[in-house]
């Protein structure tokens, strides 16, 4: 969902509203035209806005990114090219700190991952697979190590149904829908080595 | 903040100088205030101020300091410098943290260097910018600012510094690390607003214990519109050698000044002396005596 | 009765060698080169000489090179005519009569060798502020020597370099108004010769030294 | 947080211990700013380091990482000795007049019922005497020798300045001065918060240092009051909302706990969770608890979990031991005893201590799944990085797999902040390459995995088939459908008991308030504490009103808050007997003759009269425990442990070493060192330039701090022959670090029990992959032990030697 917000923040008191790239209303009276050209056009000028929380430390700070080539109609989002703070969120009131400040790097990192690869027993290269060898090659070795490794039953006849030989390492990051969802998938297998990042 | 318009106070290199001047009150100008006192040197004003502006510096090493990079360069045109000192009087460490970076003199000392006409502007509000089509990369601006701020580029041999983010100022928003700053420490709105909102903090900053807090905002340069709140006003130099009495250096003045029309009018006085003299005396010519007493010495005849 | 131009060219005096004269006009080249960018970049009324030379940015970049073409340049001349500029006794005399000098009444004038005081105070004029020039160019030159000097040394080099330039300007302007007023000089630099009479009128002293020289020839005879 | 970041601004005093707000949440710090500037609050930063935060305190004490607990009892004990104690709250709002049962003492650090070759308690004798009808007697005077009161009196007897002073080496005056400060705050008009993080957590008795710091705030009437509580400061943007969920071992969302193999079925279960009150009249809110479950249960397992099969009971799994945590489950795969790990968005092979051994167990896997936005070093254990990471590939038979997941900007959901606010998201860029949002790989693992069950048959697929998957598209639930679950929906009729006639609860509607929540399966919940997040009102999450009328930072209407939108927790306490506020200016709710009401939710029954009903419904005995009976495997007060290495010897108990009740796993205890080989306390720490290790990945925040680096004082520097910004070699009894030093006046020698410490500083955040140099990462040198409570690992405070290097070999 795309959420367009007006620019209400852009202006102070008294000035006209503004929309796209307006700069010469902005009493440019007696600037020649060529130094008018050299002040940098606004860039956040044709831009579409989404609010999105930092997704770092705890604080949850309000963030608005600013996206070009967004098209509603056609369901394209298009590209991030700028982030900065909400203005309207309670508690940074449009500030970030130098991570928060940093986003775009984080969204544009060169080391993030963009294919499903493999590193296979005792190679030294990754290989780039498929998402659907990735996922049913995983199912595989889960079924083969629950089968092999189930407890349905403790040494006392008490039905326990744990699978203690695979666990699962939850983020710190993710959505809490995510987590609802990985915490029923985890928990239906029995899988009791479940743990996140609460303590690190 | 209301009203402040980009109009032109004063241009480099200019004909006739100094075509304008500030805007008459300041209401009409506007100002950073930098708080040193609620500062956490936490450098999200660095990182705004890369993303917003599309720098891109490289990343260096550790030097033994949390200061990165380590000077201003072309790309950071903001520094968080951090300074350890001993209070000796309270006998308690003092982390000063100052946020570098061009302060925006009401009194230029770049714009009064420049020699490339328009490459160095004032707006009425305040704002001292450069403009890069017309800037010509010779450094005058590095000597003639007291604070040490513009850098040149070695890639596209230009001068830069911070712009007040006069983009931002252009559309009736605060500049970049403003409006990063998680403290707050960095406001920006008109300068008589800035000056108002520091009296307060030196109140604040009186009541608990800084009996020499005070705002800096030297006169030497005609004020800056970009001040700073100090616990320690009267020792503007702890704070990372921020200068204690900052003007335009003198010599800057003097080659700036009566230098250039002096000089100028010494070649011109040099040229009219030599005019006028040929016009009172005539050519000095050889005459055909002259001629005839040489050939008679060359011949040997003498 | 005046003499014929035949007669003159045939007692024509050599005053330069071709290597001298080529030496000099790359030096007055450079010179005026400098002196038109420099004053571009000194005084904004000026700046649009710039144009000159395609710009503000190529201005303050050739500016620099030419400076060390001059200085190169003027070694050489220093080189070559830094012994026949030793200070003399004749130097103090003439100095004494500059006003008959600027009156062009050299006849009651002490008799002089190559050069006069005049051209002597040029040519140490010259040289040092040269040196002056140099030595603050480098110093604001930023392109390669910024990290070697302070931002302090860095302002009283810019006006020191400005100071030289306006010295070695007036001197120039000095040299080459001479070089007007006193009909039959230019072709010493143009030709490297000059006519006896002209010798005989402003340098009677080098006359008479080249006249006892034994190897000496009139140029084209 | 028992308070949020906005409501910092009420206070009078911030106390910084324990953590580095103004580095590690500098948005939240502003509100300390704010308090300062603008009500001339006072900062307080107690820390081994002169930190960022220390720079604008008003005060700044050095204290020896580790000893937290000693300064604080020393101030509890100040408190007492100068009567500056909150006495009408103490009196009535916390366990000072209940009476502990004969039989319970202390004695050289031990409390009574410990067993060494446990390393355990019986903690049967941590208890309170009951009278006939099962409630805890109680002298309201406070005369009986075993009330709570007398013990603590007692127990805090020992830490004199001068013993604070010997042992976390802060200087007597400086000790007293803060004393003196918090103090002040025990006017029922002034409040103190606590602001604290990893500080307190990362230590073996991590959980005994909040307590401590928990009494404190409750011994001044801090708690429950505008500007005052215990503030945790999470460390990631959403690991309350993972561990409100219950993403960990032992736990069900919203704090519910998993059945153990001592409880075979739901009766026995809910024996020990019934938690009856144990005074007259108080709400002891935990006895709602089967209905939490129960609900939880219809969520998980819908039409399958019946009254017949005990609401699933038996799909869930039961634990055999009290957790498997990240420290078990690593030594376990050390063992050789795990083939399977996933690790999404985490990077276990930097965050958890001892490196080495950390390598070596992921190692021993036959499969890991790293799903993350980022490559992440512990995706790439099994590649050589020289000395960084000197892996063989050749000898690692583990089969890894690298999952390229999204990150916030791609991504629409929920994150739970400090604040326990629920902020909703909307993605802002498309999913470029291959890249594929979490929820998307979970289902597709767990579809796949169900379809081979379905068609090979297995292990007890039964509760996997059982598993609720009413999704528009199973194979990507949306965000939406997922929220909706977590809140819960009404599945079948309830009939208003008043008028039979009418619907209390409507079938198909989203449960409005976990006050709705029933036992008897017509209702779900996935998540109690989140129920009212997303309901037929709408998604309460994404609400964006940022007015905040009464001037108090509560913002009633920005987002959803739990428990039930409320902000201030406890915050009845912030009203006396009478229900009337201790400060009218910052008051929360107050009692206006028949109800409670003002700016927030009360936090407790609307209509439960203050005379009667007690602040802290969530306890037993309605009011805030300064002794606690069972539920702390090391003590019911909090005790000074000295860190597992320590460079000085317990002064109070020189026999005990690290907290006696805390787990060492066989082998990890001989890889403790000592102080003659490791002579220099370390701690770890985050910068303000870095979060974890992430943004290593980003240019911008690279350039900031580029490089890996330690940082020691002047003296240290000098007396070793270092140079500031040289390489320097540091080493632990389980690894060993190069790094640039920082010689700093920030960190300056401290003088304990006699002896000179020097502490040495290791910020964390460098790994082997990223846009900065390559570092070697600080959990190289931590040791493997946790806290006796959580598990959370010891980073703050261990042994290391430090000397001059030449750098890192390069390879």
């Amino acid at each position: 969902m795309l959420k367009e917000i007006s620019r209400r923040r852009f202006l102070g008191t008294g000035s006209a509203a503004l929309a796209g790239t307006a700069i010469g209303a902005f009493g440019f009276d007696g600037v020649e035209d060529a130094l008018a050209a050299s002040i940098r056009p606004f860039k956040l000028a044709q831009t579409s806005e989404t609010r999105n929380t930092c997704p770092y430390c705890s604080v949850g700070c309000g963030i608005i990114m600013y996206s070009k080539g967004a098209d509603k109609a056609a369901g394209k989002l298009g590209t991030i090219s700028f982030i900065d703070g909400d203005p309207d969120h309670p508690t940074n009131k449009g500030t970030l700190c130098p991570k928060g400040s940093g986003l775009l790097d984080f969204v544009n990192a060169e080391t993030r991952t963009k294919y499903p690869m493999v590193r296979k027993p005792g190679s030294d290269k990754w290989e780039r697979v498929t998402w659907d060898y990735a996922l049913d090659r995983i199912a595989r070795l889960m079924k083969d190590d629950r089968d092999a490794n189930f407890i349905a039953k403790n040494q006392d006849g008490t039905t326990v149904n744990r699978w203690l030989s695979t666990g699962f390492l939850a983020a710190s990051a993710t959505t809490n829908e995510t987590a609802w969802m990985t915490y029923k998938v985890v928990r239906s297998t029995g899988m009791l080595v479940f743990d996140n990042q609460a303590r690190v | 903040m209301a009203d402040i318009a980009l109009e032109l106070a004063r241009q480099s290199a200019t004909a006739g100088g100094i075509t304008g001047a500030l805007a008459p009150k300041d209401d009409f100008q506007v100002s950073k205030l930098i708080d040193t006192s609620k500062c956490i040197g936490c450098k999200a004003c660095q990182v705004a101020c890369l993303e917003w502006n599309d720098l891109r510096e490289q990343v260096g090493v550790n030097t033994g300091v949390y200061d990165n990079p380590h000077d201003l360069t072309e790309n950071t045109w903001t520094l968080i410098r951090f300074t350890e000192w001993d209070n000796t009087a309270t006998g308690r460490l003092e982390w000063l943290i100052r946020k570098d970076g061009c302060m925006h003199c009401a009194d230029p000392g770049c714009l009064k260097a420049c020699p490339s006409p328009g490459a160095i502007v004032q707006y009425t509000n305040g704002i001292v910018d450069f403009n890069h089509s017309a800037c010509i990369g010779c450094g005058y601006c590095i000597k003639g600012c007291p604070f040490n701020i513009p850098r040149i580029s070695k890639t596209t041999e230009k001068a830069y510094k911070c712009t007040l983010c006069v983009d931002r100022v252009a559309v009736g928003q605060g500049p970049a690390c403003a409006k990063a700053c998680p403290t707050q420490a960095i406001s920006f709105g008109t300068k008589a607003q800035m000056k108002q909102l520091a009296e307060k903090r030196v109140a604040d900053l009186k009541s608990r214990g800084f009996d020499q807090a005070g705002l800096y905002d030297p006169p030497g340069v005609g004020g800056t519109h970009v001040m700073y709140v100090l616990h320690h006003n009267d020792r503007p130099q702890l704070y990372a050698s921020l200068p204690d009495n900052p003007r335009i250096s003198p010599v800057v003045e003097l080659w700036k000044g009566a230098v250039k029309y002096a000089g100028i009018a010494l070649m011109g006085v040099a040229a009219l002396t030599g005019v006028l003299h040929h016009t009172v005396m005539g050519a000095n010519r050889v005459t055909a005596r002259d001629e005839e007493e040489g050939e008679k010495i060359q011949e040997g005849r003498k | 009765m005046s003499p014929s131009n035949d007669t003159i060219e045939r007692h024509a005096v050599s005053r330069y060698t071709t290597g001298a004269r080529l030496n000099h006009w790359v030096t007055a080249i450079s010179l005026i080169l400098l002196a038109l960018s420099g004053m571009a970049l000194f005084t904004p009324s000026l700046f649009f000489l710039t144009g000159l030379f395609g710009g503000g940015t190529l201005t303050r970049e050739i500016h620099p090179w030419i400076g060390v073409v001059l200085f190169f340049s003027f070694a050489g001349l220093f080189v070559r005519f830094v012994r026949l500029n030793l200070w003399n006794a004749d130097d103090t005399r003439w100095m004494r009569n500059l006003g008959a000098v600027m009156r062009a009444d050299e006849e009651n004038v002490a008799e002089v060798g190559k050069y006069n005081a005049g051209q002597k105070l040029v040519f140490w004029g010259m040289s040092l502020l040269i040196l002056v020039l140099i030595t603050s160019g480098l110093a604001i030159w930023d392109e390669y020597f910024f990290a070697y000097t302070t931002i302090d040394q860095k302002r009283f080099a810019v006006l020191a370099h400005a100071l030289a330039a306006v010295g070695a300007i007036t001197i120039w302007i000095v040299h080459v108004y001479a070089a007007i007023w006193v009909r039959g000089t230019v072709r010493a630099m143009t030709r490297g010769t000059v006519t006896a009479g002209w010798a005989y009128r402003h340098h009677r002293k080098w006359l008479r030294q080249k006249a006892a020289e034994p190897a000496q020839r009139a140029p084209g005879a | 947080m028992t308070n949020s970041w906005t409501d910092i601004k009420n206070t009078d005093l911030v106390l910084i211990m324990g953590g580095n707000a103004a580095e590690a949440h500098p948005c939240g710090f502003k509100w300390v700013t704010e308090a300062k500037a603008n009500r001339g609050a006072k900062l307080i930063v107690v820390d081994p380091r002169y930190t960022r935060s220390a720079s604008v305190a008003d005060y700044y004490a050095p204290i020896r990482q580790g000893t937290d607990i000693a300064f604080l009892l020393g101030v509890i004990a100040y408190l007492i000795k100068n009567d500056k104690i909150q006495w009408e709250y103490t009196r009535n709002y916390t366990s000072a007049p209940l009476i502990v049962k004969e039989g319970f003492g202390y004695k050289d650090g031990l409390f009574t019922g410990y067993d060494e070759s446990k390393r355990d308690y019986d903690r049967a004798s941590w208890d309170y005497e009951f009278d006939e009808q099962g409630f805890a007697k109680v002298d309201p005077t406070l005369q009986h020798p075993r009330c709570v009161w007398n013990l603590l009196k007692e127990h805090v007897a020992q830490y004199t300045p001068e013993t604070v002073s010997r042992i976390c080496g802060t200087p007597k005056e400086a000790f007293l001065k803060i004393a003196e400060m918090i103090g002040e705050t025990s006017a029922p008009d002034k409040v103190m918060t606590s602001m604290y993080a990893l500080g307190w957590t990362q230590h073996s008795k991590g959980s005994q240092n909040i307590r401590c710091m928990a009494m404190l705030q409750l011994l001044l009437g801090n708690m429950g009051m505008m500007g005052g509580g215990m503030n945790a400061l999470r460390g990631h943007s959403n690991i309350q909302g993972l561990t409100d969920l219950g993403l960990m071992s032992n736990l069900l969302p919203g704090y519910l706990t998993l059945a153990t193999d001592r409880e075979p079925d739901l009766e026995t279960y809910m024996k020990t969770r019934g938690f009856k009150p144990m005074r007259p009249g108080q709400t002891s809110f935990w006895q709602n608890y089967k209905k939490f479950f129960v609900s939880f249960q219809k969520s998980m397992w819908g039409a399958a979990a019946t009254a017949e099969n005990q609401w699933g009971y038996d799909f869930l799994p039961k634990l055999d031991l009290p957790s498997y945590d990240v420290l078990r489950a690593f030594e376990l795969m050390h063992q050789g005893k795990m083939n399977g790990y996933f690790c999404q968005g985490f990077n276990p092979l930097m965050s958890f201590p001892n490196k080495n051994k950390i390598r070596a167990a992921l190692g021993k896997l036959k499969f890991l799944v790293v799903m993350d936005p980022l490559q992440t070093e512990t995706a790439r254990f099994w590649e050589n990085h020289g000395e960084f990471n000197p892996s063989d590939p050749s000898k690692v038979q583990t089969e890894v797999f690298e999952l390229p997941t999204t990150l916030f900007a791609e991504d629409e959901g929920s994150l739970t902040n400090s604040s326990r606010w629920l902020q909703w998201h909307w993605p802002g860029q498309d999913k470029r390459f291959e890249i594929r949002s979490d929820v998307w790989v979970v289902a597709q693992i767990f579809r796949r995995l169900k379809a081979l069950y379905e068609k090979e048959g297995g292990a007890y697929p039964d509760a996997m088939k059982a598993l609720t998957w009413e999704y528009a598209n199973p194979d990507e639930p949306s965000p939406e459908e997922l929220a909706r679950e977590i809140n819960g929906k009404v599945l079948e009729d309830v009939p208003d008991p008043a008028d039979p006639s009418k619907k209390l609860l409507e079938k198909g509607k989203q449960v409005p308030a976990f006050a709705m929540l029933r036992d008897d399966g017509t209702t779900s919940s996935g998540n109690w504490i989140y129920c009212g997040c997303f309901t037929d009102a709408g998604n309460m999450m994404a609400r964006r009103d940022n007015r905040d009328p009464s001037g108090l930072g509560v913002y009633q209407n920005w987002s959803f808050s739990w428990p039930a939108n409320r902000r201030v927790l406890y915050n009845r306490a912030s009203a006396d007997l009478q229900g009337k506020p201790w400060d009218a200016k910052r008051s929360p709710i107050a009692w206006d003759g028949s109800k409670w009401s003002g700016p927030d939710i009360p936090d407790i029954a609307p209509t439960a009269k203050p005379d009667q009903v007690m602040p802290f419904i969530m306890t037993n005995e309605g009011v805030g425990r300064l002794f606690v009976r069972n539920m702390m495997k090391d003590g019911p007060f909090p005790v000074h442990y000295e860190p597992f290495e320590s460079p000085v010897a317990n002064v109070i108990a020189p026999k005990v070493r690290g907290n006696p009740a805390a787990r060492v796993f066989k082998g990890d205890m001989e890889q403790f060192g000592d102080a003659k080989e490791f002579p220099y306390a370390a701690v770890t720490y985050r910068l303000t330039e870095h979060f974890h290790y992430w943004t290593k990945h980003n240019q911008v925040n690279a350039v900031m701090q580029p490089e890996f680096f330690v940082e020691i004082s002047e003296e240290l520097a000098r007396e070793k022959g270092i140079q500031k910004g040289g390489w320097v070699r540091v080493d632990s009894a389980r690894g060993f670090v190069k790094a640039k030093a920082v010689v700093t006046k920030r960190i300056k020698p401290m003088t304990c029990d006699g002896k000179t410490v020097h502490v040495v500083g290791i910020p964390i955040h460098w790994g082997f992959i990223g846009a900065t140099k390559k570092g070697f990462g600080a959990n190289s040198l931590t040791p493997f032990v946790g806290d006796a409570n959580i598990e959370t690992p010891e980073f703050k405070a261990f042994l290391v030697d430090i000397r001059a290097d030449t750098g890192p070999a390069t390879s």
